[in-house]
């Protein structure tokens, strides 16, 4: 089989990853900035999309599909963002006789629109959060809802997904704006102005649990994931399982999701997200249909290859799996690398990295998009790489994280590392005291300076001797006894004999 | 050699000196005794007399260098202060306000304009880069002396955006 | 808790990662010729021990224990190798008031000859490979002995271990030749000339068992390690579990181990080897009374952490495991990666490292000792990293081992890389149909040519327009958008405001 | 521009031009579109027409590149026969059986003395080093020429040991 990602960074290079263990061959395509991205480094065969916007490249399924065609690609691996919940492109690939890795396009159209899923998921008789059921276009009828319902609302794109096009809206002089901006995010990431508005469950946990469906109409849940951790709505930190989750709810948790992935004959790898207020109420809040960022944590901890069962699924394979032999072992802890500069409020810090020294050793994974020498682009999502921890416990996990990021260095952009630092040390986290406001909450907290441990001298001394070095012309000779050399002489010599 | 090391608003005068394979650095009144070897670009091993050690990535731009932690990130000037250089840094930072793009984007919106006063934190204006709308803001309180794009303007890293006057001046 | 690590390369690195997972600090000790080493910039503090060879630096009890008082260590921990079975050591740290992080001196000295262990295994009903329980210094004896036993027999030096001071005899006529080797052999590494005889087990497989005591008397066994693939008795591939032993097998072997350690009163990690004939027979084979180089195996299979264990029980604690609660899941392979070059008959390769592309990614563990600008040293065992693999099935923790060593690249020095890619694809070994011969017999076939995959066109090509390119002088300018520099200026603009 | 590319004894005319932003690359009768990119220091990665991609690493001593693939290494010696490098080069090598230390260690033993013929594989001496005893030998058939260094002696990498006369001369 030959599988073409149509997608980039890490998680196209994890699919190729999993390609390759199976013993399939793999395209990549790339947009003219990525050409010498990593994902086309692991593949088998590469094709350029198009110039670097996304929309002139890895949005453009014409471009795609004549990738899938030239290269005689079987399947087509969406990735997340991009097409990945794209019902065009899932039709698209349908009609050319490729197999899309990921459910049906019915699927996906059912859950992608926010207003439609939550009619069939009332239908299916699993809770969703109160809120309008149908889009809504003008700003009257978000202000009639939010009149009935009370403030604080939250106002949502119907097409959104993945923390974009959403607004908190405590008060209603704020409503108006909210609205507006939801609109034009609406609009201009999902081509679709239609809003919704939800009622607002305060200081709640996101939960999510994830779904894995087969062609023969077996559906099981593998767990659930604790993805509470979020700035302005976008996930940063997730785990698996999650501390406020007994073993009696993950199995009501797993049988709501599952029952949510019937109503809509789901197959492939899939998630319910959910809501948990602090009375323990879970709400459904939207399915992603597709491998999610965060898959890696429930993979560490319930022992199971995500985008393998994917592409079994997809050649029409039945579940290997049996969810009552199956027992999470462990705590797995996820964090989201961004080139990122959390001490500039967050702003994108693109470049060329110029050093990597990357976290190794027992339990650590890094799913990486990147190396040392890349320039990361400015055109799309900042991601570096995930680094996901696993151990016995939650706080020998933590304990794990602290020591990989002190390991991670990475020199000639920012990133988000010293943020995570930070955060592994913050008294809540240790206590898994949070909700998803914590982190917007603690920023100044967990930004403040951390003064360099006491050895600020130290490190004024080492840029002290270094200038010194450098103006004693006092320089290490770059040594190299490598063997190389000799014996690419001695092969020419053998050639010649 | 003397250096002048300037952190955190401080100047100290510094003196290095080699000391056998290590060298002797006096800081103001203190004195520290460290070697310093190369692992590898950028990485380099600090040690001190009772064996402390400490990894850091080192960077440097002119007489600014740049000392990463593991858990902080320290910026250090150190100059000669025979050489002349440090005058001619003086002259191109000094002017103070100049924001400029960090990142190749867009300019979606412009909250300013010429003339304003400005608080510290205020946004000036919106840059859209990596999938992300940036807001800009005032490092300083100020008046905005120039504004030198526009709305729907493409500008390259390093691009001047604005030009903010101190508030004293 | 303050912990020396007495030792180097990725054994000191992992001891380092697991002291900080626990909150301890920790001291590294370093020769001349290691002043940069991994090992060093991961610890604490570090401190000077000497020359580089060995016997000046790593192997001196009394610098390393001067060491650990200047900075005031609680414990050392030795690693494998160096003084990980030194007797002298181990009274030492006692006399100190030093945690020997280890087993008691006891347990070692009964162990570490090889005689003596053979009679106390005899004594605790532990079966023995036939041959000498004494040791001898004579040829006459060992004559004597292979007289009465027939050829072939092991030569073995008394006080060995780690596949060194050993020879296989087939013939008479070559027997003296192999007894002087090892004299001398066991003389340079072990500071002991005594040897001793058994008879040879044809066509073996090399099983180990993990077992875990603690202060406190109990002891339990973590299952077993198949280490039948090696190369001149050097264990280069080592598996958990063995694909030969079965439940049943996995319980009588963990209960004979257990007896092992019980008949020396052992506390700590260690391992005891045994030998399994074609007829399943399995004799003791020696105890390792240390922390083994494929502890990570059992580590990612049994879900322990094999050194925070160590840790704790040095401390007192009680071993928190319990042996029937504990079930195996996957299979985990461990490649050495050497600083040797296969192709010229496994040369070691020292030098600088120029450049490295560190696998990444799902079920991938490298336990690394260097970094890219690393010079490797000739003074010590060229071992770069051990990188682990971990999936569902063994034939899936193949395919991944295949998929990690494709993306690990290393320039500047030859590595055994290209070996361990053709022995994954070997029949035999896919078959897990093997012996400790199989290596050595297979050598020529396993190092073929693989002819560049019908890609030799292509890499010449390469090659030329890499040279034309060159000499056009097309470069891509190093391109750089970082942000720091301004960032940097900025900081420098508020210091003195 | 042309070249000529040795590789497994064979000698091979190249023509290398640019093809838009990619190469045309004719070797002998075959030609082959390709392009190469940078991906940091010493990764590159080379794309055919087809789309096949291979990520190679690549280095040079003078002549001599080195390309390894996922799972070989090809070496291949690329001239321009313009220039003069080559004829000094062959120079260089054309003396044939100098074997030298691959790296620093300590002579254990020698195991042959001036006249002796050896064959090819037969072992010469023993270098020790990284705890190993490593065996050099015969790369040919030949006759010792010359014996640079006797048992105990240190050496540094790339010292000479043996000379080798071919048997043929």
């Amino acid at each position: 089989m030959k599988v073409l990602i149509a997608n980039r960074g890490e998680i196209a290079v994890r699919v190729i990853r999993a390609c390759r263990e199976l013993g399939y061959s793999t395209v990549a395509v790339y947009s003219d900035a990525d050409r010498a991205a990593l994902h086309v480094l692991y593949a088998d065969q590469a094709m350029p999309v198009g110039p670097p916007p996304s929309r002139e490249s890895y949005l453009r399924i014409d471009r795609i599909l004549d990738a899938a065609k030239k290269t005689g690609a079987d399947a087509i691996h969406p990735g997340y963002g991009f097409l990945a919940e794209n019902v065009a492109f899932a039709r698209a690939c349908r009609d050319a006789g490729i197999i899309f890795i990921g459910p049906s396009p019915e699927s996906i159209e059912a859950m992608g629109s926010k207003t439609e899923s939550r009619q069939r998921m009332k239908a299916a008789g699993v809770p969703v959060v109160p809120g309008l059921t149908e889009p809504v276009r003008s700003f009257d009828e978000i202000a009639a809802f939010a009149r009935q319902s009370g403030f604080p609302i939250m106002v949502k794109a119907s097409a959104g997904g993945g923390g974009k096009g959403l607004r908190y809206v405590e008060r209603e002089e704020d409503l108006r704006n909210a609205f507006e901006r939801v609109t034009s995010e609406a609009q201009s990431f999902f081509g679709d102005g239609a809003v919704y508005a939800e009622k607002f469950i305060a200081s709640p946990r996101h939960i999510e649990v994830q779904v894995l469906g087969d062609h023969h109409g077996t559906i099981i849940d593998v767990g659930e994931r604790e993805c509470t951790l979020q700035r302005r709505h976008q996930k940063v930190v997730e785990e698996c399982p999650s501390t406020v989750v007994d073993e009696a709810l993950r199995r009501k948790l797993g049988e709501a999701a599952v029952r949510a992935a019937k109503a809509v004959d789901y197959y492939s790898a899939g998630t319910i997200e959910m809501l948990m207020g602090p009375d323990r109420q879970v709400y459904f809040l939207e399915m992603n249909t597709r491998l999610q960022v965060e898959h890696p944590v429930t993979e560490m901890v319930w022992g199971v290859d995500l985008v393998k069962e994917q592409l079994r699924i997809a050649r029409g394979e039945k579940i290997s799996l049996t969810r009552e032999k199956m027992t999470p072992s462990g705590h797995a802890i996820e964090c989201r690398i961004y080139a990122e500069d959390p001490a500039r409020h967050f702003a994108p810090s693109p470049g060329l990295i110029r050093y990597i020294n990357l976290p190794q050793g027992p339990g650590v994974r890094n799913d990486n998009g990147v190396y040392a020498g890349y320039n990361v682009p400015v055109f799309y999502d900042p991601m570096l790489s995930k680094l996901i921890c696993h151990a016995a416990t939650r706080a020998e996990t933590i304990a794990r994280m602290k020591r990989a990021l002190i390991e991670y260095r990475v020199e000639g952009i920012e990133t988000t590392i010293p943020f995570f630092t930070a955060l592994m040390d913050h008294a809540d986290f240790l206590k898994a005291n949070f909700d998803t406001g914590f982190i917007d909450r603690n920023l100044a907290d967990l930004m403040q300076e951390r003064g360099g441990n006491g050895h600020v001298d130290a490190a004024i001394a080492a840029a002290a001797i270094l200038a010194f070095e450098e103006s004693q012309q006092i320089r290490l000779p770059q040594q190299d006894n490598s063997a190389w050399k000799q014996i690419g002489r001695l092969d020419a010599l053998k050639d010649r004999s | 050699m003397r250096f002048i090391a300037r952190h955190g608003g401080e100047e100290i005068p510094i003196e290095v000196e080699r000391h056998g394979s290590a060298y002797r650095v006096r800081m103001a009144d203190r004195w520290l005794v460290a070697d310093v070897v190369n692992a590898g670009p950028y990485l380099r091993s600090l040690r001190l007399e009772d064996g402390t050690q400490l990894t850091l990535v080192h960077d440097r731009d002119g007489t600014m260098h740049q000392i990463s932690l593991a858990d902080s990130i320290i910026h250090v000037d150190i100059t000669d202060p025979l050489s002349l250089k440090r005058k001619g840094r003086e002259d191109e930072l000094g002017a103070g306000g100049v924001i400029r793009a960090l990142m190749p984007g867009r300019i979606v919106r412009v909250m300013i304009k010429k003339g304003d006063s400005v608080r510290k934190g205020a946004s000036l204006l919106v840059l859209e880069a990596m999938k992300m709308e940036n807001e800009i803001q005032a490092l300083a309180d100020g008046v905005v002396d120039q504004v030198f794009v526009e709305a729907g303007q493409t500008v390259e890293s390093g691009t001047e955006l604005v030009h903010l006057a101190p508030l004293d001046r």
